[in-house]
């Protein structure tokens, strides 16, 4: 087979796969699945911002890549797995809306950002891989806000919110190549300490509330 | 110099001729209830009678039960002196306003249900409640009533008036009629007479203007009969002024007459009613003074229209 | 000069561990001193040869406001927190030491923000005011602060996310015209390309900037972190928090609307920016008569008082932007009077409820006169600062021609006014419920000195303020 | 140490003649100042654009100003026996709250811009506010300043809502650019409607009279002479400049719209008066009669403007003025009166006080002299308004059309009946606490002190001097209104087309002659008269609770207009208490169902916002 899927074509394919991974992170009914579709996902990226590296020919980009992929990709699953040893009892995830409308939702979703992209820009320079690899940024955020929205506990809200921060990078790499190396550094640190504090937190609610239910967290209402 | 003594003599008259009237209606009253009833002189005879006693005064009195039954007498001379008798030019013409002359009388009554409340008997305050309560609701009327003929006359001075009503030919309208019979209630609720309050019994059920002075006695009892008898003749002189207007000539004498005959027309028909009605249950009065308003305004109404 | 600003808050950061808490509490507040002396240098330096844009720090009249209240109300929190820690006697060492930490960063991470102009940066250190904040809520450890915090944390960062993608849109707008780098994120090089940004772009980033900054600004839909972090917080924190934060979020949304109202989409934006605050205003009134907790008021009037700037902004007109400016600076000062007397009565009394307290006048004297003053001064009263500025937001709308919109708010606002009074004179007056208590030194000067602030502004406002909002209005720009 | 706590402690009494002397300088300055007559306007504008502080001075605001002084110098002489007595705490600051809140409404009565006016307006109210809160244990306290603080914002409220008529045609917020306007009927109404519910609120009309009658029971009470004796008039103040110096041509309606509010304020005022048991819950109602009073002057007044006859409009507008002045005078004697009469039986209760007039002679004779200048009898000053009043009402039916010829003779008859339960309710108060035997024991009976007789005597003497010589008052007043009221001499006051003419001065002299005789024959009679125990039929030693209790008093009253409202006579609480009490309990539920706690629910929130936000952008186009 003639391997002459150009360059985009195969960046797309694998922002596509990230979005895979996303919708399927919905589906997950136990943590550690939940977490293992996560790590997927980060490498999806991962490989992404490699390719569009030589794609774009700025070599900025290969730094931000080789930083998703440390953090997103070993360091968070790694602290996330100790957490869901130490203190989860049971495995399963308890959702708000069940898994079966959860991916329909999720499909609502992207044809909404797809919508969105699609007439407000104009693309001077680059042809459309640009503009849809940004939909598919834009998609991956509003699943990451669904998620949220959707799971009971607190450990899958992290993921949600780590989801979303996947869909920005990628729609970041996809539109502007790359933030400026410092707001790069700045956003991943910001990100990763903040998954490190979230699950400080679990911690703490685990030993006051015996359980991490965020809906039981209810006290603090008019 | 010359009207301030006719004015003096005014209210010289005034004061000889109170008794009497009171007098006459009740030998009035008495006779047409087939009682030969007491002479017209009597109440002469029981000022004269008192005026000699001492006044027993109860221990825990302060200053205003020595002051009032003296004020009210004399605010009482003062609206007399408002009213002319024979001619116009009566003490305080120039000043005797229709407002001035209700307000005076306000005062009057202001200081009996003083007075009433001071010896701290519940007699008193029962009188001076009941008192001030119908003196309140009458005050309407009375305003309605002096506002129809104070416009109709284009001013609010009672000399004035009374000079005006009497050069009128004799066209009085009809709506004076409903303006003097509203002026006849009043009358019958200011000066404690038979439906509004039965002054002869003692009884807390009826007394309303006696349970006020039912402390007073001797010269104190002697000064608020007097001046009780001043203001029934008041009530009366105003009526006959006003709504009487013929009956005038130019000398003096001559009015003097007139004047006590329009006044002997006028006290009939108060002994009349005396007779015939009996005392109304207290909250029943404001319906009675309501259609005396009524009427006061019927009155005014149709006099504008 | 800047960058020694930032260097003081290093420094405390550093030296913490190694003194113990007695020694630790005056230091750490003679470095804010050293701040406030650096702002006034910087006030003077601006005053003399104007804006100074660096590659990394800027200087114009619009951060110098916010520079100016990050370092007075630091430096009075401080003096507060001194009287505060004191009176809590049930924290051990290390949790002060803690305390120091977290407080020390979240002061390092504001002036970060307010220092610069690049909305990169800007969007780093507002993620990292929240980080820094999270553990200062859930510092007592008990069940609704670890449930105040997890909230916090969770709501913020989601909705920061969200402005970083505002901001990428806009850094992908800008890239076509003057290429990538860190320099074409900054403020200064995107304003005068403003109007040849593509349109629509800027309004979804708008929409994106607005959600994500107006989160942790406390706008309407948005506000629900709020009263929870608010009430759970230590009082100096909450009082660092509603009055200062909130208000250098709500500098880096005039950043970014005054790039949106060049580039010429002012009638989305100042519409938007005029109803969302209309709207909170709205909610605010809802919440606040009634309410159990006095500090969860206080919240509340906070998200009511933003909803105002926001409303005052959204008016345009130069009067509007003048009045929200100065609105900013009267309500640092007067919610961090009313935080912190809520805070020497929390300390005093440990309960949080406005039943039970009563006859506030006889347990904590001074606390209930400064409290009676600031509740007039935050609703609006005339000797205080808060006064002028509504009255000329007032002026404004009508001139302006909102009149329907101004009475809806002027109908909250005596909603708000009851609400108020009901409970802070019910807590003030009638029999008290609790003994005299002694009220520590270092609470009431501060207290004193935010009073003195307000009524001194209230009366005469100085001339070079009113040159420097002059000039940072015209920064910002006028509407159309 | 001992001369500082020696001055410390008067250092208020040093304050109070301070502030007294600063008073009277100042009544002097609006006399010579009135008899100049020019006017000035001062601008000091600050740095920012709209914030500028304006005053002027014209006659109108003299005459107030006048007013105000006089009264807050008496009332500094009063304070400086009656903190004493009232011993309370902290007296500094009760000096110093009471001079601000008189220097704020003199102040108040200067202003001539908005930003001004709402400053001072505001002050005054919270000052006042802090007054009425004094003694903040009692849980009645902090009902009555909340409700009076929360409807005087709200009042406030409707007359920025009014300022902004004018400003929206004028275009500029200093009021010498708003003299005579004539403005298109919508912004007309506009202004129409929100300054009479701004200013009616604070005045105390009809509806919105609720914390009249809560604040001032609760406030020490030369508070409360101040609050209603001189607070009230602020706002008719701000009134006659809008509706006699702003505004040219506006429908007669508006007047008769004022004349009905004033006439029905008035008759509801006092017939509530007369119920209270409470002596200062009584003398709130009677100045919100009083007020209604007023406001039927300018009612009628109004009426006349529209109607252009100017020297009817110039008569009513000179009775309600004259009424303004003699208002603050014989109420601020009564409340201070009260307040004394509180001082020794510490209760104010009329079922638990009575025959006061036995051991305080002097207190009683000064509140009788206040009682019948409430009550307008003769020689005293109510008297004299009220004939102007009844002239001019009289006087109204000369104008054909606009129904005035069915609403003057009416409300001229609910004058008389106000009149009427005026002075039942006078005769209750008076008769109930003055006279008969204290009905509990009293602890310390003891007549009024030096301090408080000057001043309470100062004013009852200026009572007396008003009613029985008008005219002078009568000469200032006239240069207020465009065509004077005849006064030949200085005994006779005539009303135009001389419809009637009174000399008060001869009542006067009258009525003095008679209290002579009265005295003079009451050494003669008393000499030789028997003293006995008061006649009960009988009954040997009758408890003291047997004589006639104010409820007894006024339960007549009730019962006839217990047709007209249910059992309490104030209906407008219960309506007021039930609409807050639903409209809160909304709220409760509303709270609940935005904030349920639940984070799941707040980040929905936050995705809805962010799409609806989308769609916007995008319709916006």
């Amino acid at each position: 087979m003639n391997l002459n899927i150009s360059l985009s074509e195969f960046v797309e394919f694998m922002a596509a796969l990230s979005l895979f991974f996303a919708i399927l992170q919905t589906a997950s009914h136990r943590l550690d699945f939940a977490i293992k579709t996560y790590t997927a996902q980060s490498i999806a990226l991962s490989i992404t911002m490699f390719l569009s590296v030589f794609y774009y020919f700025d070599y900025e980009l290969i730094l931000s890549a080789v930083l998703t992929l440390l953090i997103k990709g070993i360091l968070i699953p790694f602290v996330m797995k100790k957490i869901t040893d130490k203190i989860v009892e049971d495995e399963n995830v308890k959702p708000f809306i069940n898994f079966t409308y959860s991916v329909l939702i999720c499909i609502f979703i992207v044809i909404f950002s797809f919508y969105i992209t699609s007439n407000t820009f104009y693309r001077s320079t680059d042809n459309g891989t640009m503009q849809k690899v940004l939909a598919i940024g834009l998609s991956i955020i509003f699943v990451g806000i669904f998620l949220m929205l959707a799971r009971k506990k607190a450990l899958i809200q992290i993921i949600g919110f780590l989801t979303l921060e996947n869909g920005i990078i990628l729609g970041a790499t996809s539109t502007v190549k790359g933030l400026p190396l410092i707001v790069e550094i700045g956003v991943f640190f910001d990100v990763f300490v903040g998954a490190i504090m979230a699950g400080i937190l679990i911690f703490h609610i685990k030993d006051t509330l015996e359980s991490i239910d965020t809906s039981k967290l209810s006290d603090l209402k008019e | 110099m010359g009207n301030i003594f006719i004015g003096i003599l005014q209210i010289v008259i005034f004061i000889a001729l109170a008794p009497a009237i009171k007098g006459f209606i009740h030998k009035i009253k008495l006779n047409l209830r087939g009682q030969k009833g007491p002479s017209i002189l009597q109440p002469y005879k029981d000022l004269i009678k008192l005026f000699r006693k001492e006044p027993v005064i109860s221990k825990d009195v302060s200053f205003i039960s020595k002051i009032a039954p003296i004020v009210v007498l004399l605010a009482t001379i003062i609206s007399a002196s408002f009213i002319p008798i024979f001619s116009p030019n009566t003490l305080l013409s120039f000043t005797g306003d229709v407002i001035a002359f209700m307000y005076v009388l306000g005062l009057s009554t202001f200081f009996i249900a003083l007075y009433g409340l001071d010896q701290g008997s519940s007699f008193g305050g029962l009188g001076s409640a009941r008192e001030m309560t119908i003196a309140s609701l009458a005050e309407p009327t009375l305003m309605m009533i002096m506002f129809t003929f104070s416009l109709e006359y284009g001013t609010s001075n009672i000399s004035e008036i009374f000079v005006k009503a009497h050069s009128h030919s004799f066209n009085v309208p009809i709506a004076y009629v409903f303006s003097l019979l509203a002026l006849f209630f009043v009358s019958m609720a200011e000066n404690a007479k038979i439906p509004f309050d039965n002054p002869e019994t003692h009884l807390e059920l009826t007394m309303v203007h006696e349970a006020m002075i039912l402390e007073a006695s001797g010269k104190y009892l002697a000064i608020f009969e007097l001046s009780s008898y001043m203001k029934l003749l008041l009530f009366i002189s105003i009526a006959s002024n006003i709504f009487l207007p013929f009956l005038y000539s130019s000398n003096m004498l001559l009015n003097i007459l007139f004047y006590i005959i329009k006044v002997i027309i006028f006290s009939i028909p108060i002994a009349l009613v005396e007779l015939s009605v009996a005392k109304f249950r207290f909250f029943r009065i404001p319906d009675l003074l309501m259609i005396s308003f009524a009427l006061a305004t019927l009155g005014f109404v149709l006099y504008y229209a | 000069m800047i960058t020694l600003l930032l260097l003081t808050e290093l420094i405390g950061i550093v030296v913490i561990p190694f003194l113990d808490f007695n020694k630790n509490k005056y230091i750490q507040a003679f470095l804010q001193f050293i701040n406030v002396v650096v702002f006034l240098y910087l006030f003077k330096i601006l005053k003399t040869n104007g804006p100074y844009y660096g590659t990394y720090f800027t200087l114009d009249s619009l951060n110098i406001v916010l520079i100016g209240i990050v370092s007075v109300v630091g430096f009075l929190t401080y003096l507060y927190s001194i009287g505060y820690l004191e009176k809590e006697k049930s924290l051990k060492e290390s949790k002060i030491k803690e305390f120091y930490l977290w407080i020390n960063t979240f002061m390092f991470s504001m002036l970060l923000l307010v220092s610069t102009s690049n909305l990169g940066i800007m969007w780093v250190s507002i993620e990292a005011t929240t980080l820094s904040t999270t553990f200062l809520i859930s510092f007592y450890k008990n069940k609704t602060a670890v449930e105040a915090s997890w909230k916090y944390i969770m709501l913020c960062s989601l909705g920061i996310a969200l402005a970083l993608f505002g901001i990428i849109l806009i850094y992908f707008g800008v890239i076509n015209i003057i290429g990538g780098g860190l320099y074409s994120l900054d403020w200064q090089n995107i304003m005068p390309i403003a109007d040849k940004i593509d349109k629509n772009l800027l309004k979804i980033a708008f929409v994106f900037v607005l959600v994500g900054f107006g989160t942790k600004m406390g706008l309407a839909p948005l506000h629900f972190w709020l009263p929870d972090a608010h009430s759970e917080a230590p009082t100096p924190i909450s009082a660092l928090m509603s009055s200062v934060l909130l208000s250098c979020s709500f500098y880096t949304i005039i950043r970014i609307f005054s790039i949106e109202s060049k580039a010429g989409i002012g009638a989305f934006t100042y519409d938007t920016m005029l109803y969302i605050g209309l709207f909170s205003i709205v909610l605010a009134s809802i919440f606040i008569p009634r309410s159990r907790d006095y500090k969860r008021l206080l919240a509340y009037s906070t998200m009511e008082h933003m909803g105002i700037l926001a409303f005052s902004l959204g008016l345009g007109s130069f009067e509007g932007i003048f009045a929200s400016l100065l609105g900013l600076i009267a309500h640092a000062l007067t919610k961090a009077l009313m935080f912190m007397s809520s805070g020497s009565i929390l300390v005093n009394l440990h309960t949080k409820s406005i039943k039970d307290i009563k006859g506030l006048f006889k347990i904590l004297p001074i606390t209930a006169t400064f409290l009676a003053v600031g509740v007039f001064a935050i609703t609006g009263a005339p000797p205080f600062l808060l006064f002028v500025s509504e009255f000329l937001t007032l002026i404004s709308a009508f001139k302006e021609g909102f009149i329907w919109q101004r009475i809806v708010v002027l109908l909250a606002l005596s909603l708000i006014f009851f609400g108020f009074i009901e409970s802070f004179f019910g807590m003030l007056t009638r029999e008290p419920t609790f003994e005299q208590k002694k009220e520590h030194m270092f609470m009431l000067i501060p207290m004193g000195i935010l009073i003195i602030l307000i009524v001194g502004l209230g009366l005469f406002i100085p001339n070079d303020i009113k040159y420097l909002l002059e000039n940072a209005v015209y920064t910002i720009g006028v509407r159309r | 140490m001992f001369f500082y706590k020696k001055v410390s402690k008067d250092l208020w009494k040093f304050l109070e003649v301070g502030f007294s002397l600063l008073y009277i300088g100042i009544f002097l300055g609006c006399i010579a100042l009135f008899i100049k007559g020019d006017n000035y306007i001062i601008h000091l504008n600050t740095t920012i654009k709209y914030i500028t502080y304006s005053f002027y001075v014209d006659r109108l605001s003299l005459f107030f100003i006048g007013i105000v002084a006089f009264n807050g110098a008496i009332n500094s002489i009063y304070t400086l026996d009656y903190i004493e007595e009232e011993n309370y705490d902290k007296k500094i600051l009760m000096t110093m709250l009471k001079n601000i809140f008189i220097l704020s409404m003199i102040l108040v009565l200067l202003t001539a811009n908005v930003f001004t006016f709402l400053l001072f307006w505001e002050v005054m109210s919270i000052l006042s506010f802090f007054l009425v809160l004094w003694d903040f244990k009692k849980e009645e306290n902090y009902k009555a300043s909340l409700i009076y603080i929360v409807m005087t914002h709200i009042g406030t409220a409707f007359i920025l809502l009014s300022f902004v008529g004018f400003y929206i045609n004028t275009n500029s917020l200093s009021f010498d650019h708003w003299q005579n306007l004539s403005l298109n009927t919508f912004w007309i109404t506009w202004i129409f409607l929100f300054s009479v519910l701004g200013f009616g609120m604070k005045a105390g009309i009809i509806g919105l009279h609720n914390w009249l009658p809560k604040a001032h029971p609760v406030a020490p009470s030369f508070v409360s002479a101040l609050m209603s004796g001189l607070m009230i008039k602020m706002p008719v103040y701000m009134f006659i400049r809008y509706w006699f110096y702003f505004i040219k041509q506006y429908p007669a309606s508006f007047g008769l719209l004022i004349l009905t509010i004033g006439t029905i304020t008035m008759l509801f005022g006092i017939l509530n008066a007369s119920v209270q048991n409470r002596l200062k819950a009584m003398l709130a109602y009677s100045s919100m009669e009083n007020i209604g009073i007023i406001y039927v002057g300018i009612g009628l007044a109004m009426v006349f403007k529209s109607l252009n006859i100017e020297y009817l409009y110039a008569l009513a507008l000179g009775a309600s003025l004259f009424h303004i002045l003699n208002h603050s005078l014989f109420k601020s004697l009564l409340f201070m009166s009260a307040g004394s009469l509180m001082a020794r039986a510490h209760t104010q209760e009329i079922a638990k006080l009575g025959g006061a007039i036995k051991y305080a002679p002097k207190l009683g004779t000064i509140t009788l002299v206040g009682m019948l200048s409430l009550v307008a009898l003769p020689p005293f000053n109510g008297f004299i308004s009220e004939w102007l009043l009844y002239q001019s009402l009289l006087l109204s039916l000369k104008v054909k059309g606009y129904y005035l010829w069915i609403v003057s003779p009416l409300s001229a008859s609910f004058l008389a009946l106000t009149g009427g339960i005026a002075m039942l309710s006078a005769v209750k108060y008076f008769g109930l606490t003055f006279l008969g035997n204290p009905r509990k024991d009293i602890k310390h009976k003891e007549d009024i002190k030096t301090m408080s007789l000057i001043s309470m005597g100062i004013l009852a003497l200026s009572c007396l001097l008003v009613g029985v010589l008008p005219v002078f008052v009568l000469d200032v007043i006239n240069n207020l209104i465009p065509v004077p009221i005849h006064v030949n001499g200085i005994f006779e006051i005539k009303t135009p087309e001389n419809f009637g003419s009174i000399a008060p001065f001869f009542i006067g002299i009258l009525m003095v002659f008679m209290l002579l005789i009265s005295i003079y024959l009451n050494k003669y009679i008393s000499k030789h008269s028997i003293y006995y125990k008061t006649w009960a039929c009988g009954q040997e030693d009758v408890p003291l609770s047997a004589q006639y209790s104010p409820e007894g008093f006024s339960q007549p009253i009730k019962k006839i207009t217990s047709k007209l409202y249910k059992d309490g006579l104030d209906i407008f609480d219960g309506i007021y208490g039930f609409i807050a009490k639903s409209l809160l309990h909304k709220l409760q539920t509303l709270k609940y169902k935005i904030q349920p706690g639940i984070i799941h629910v707040y980040i929905l929130y936050m995705a809805i916002t962010l799409i609806i936000l989308i769609w916007v952008s995008k319709i916006y186009g």
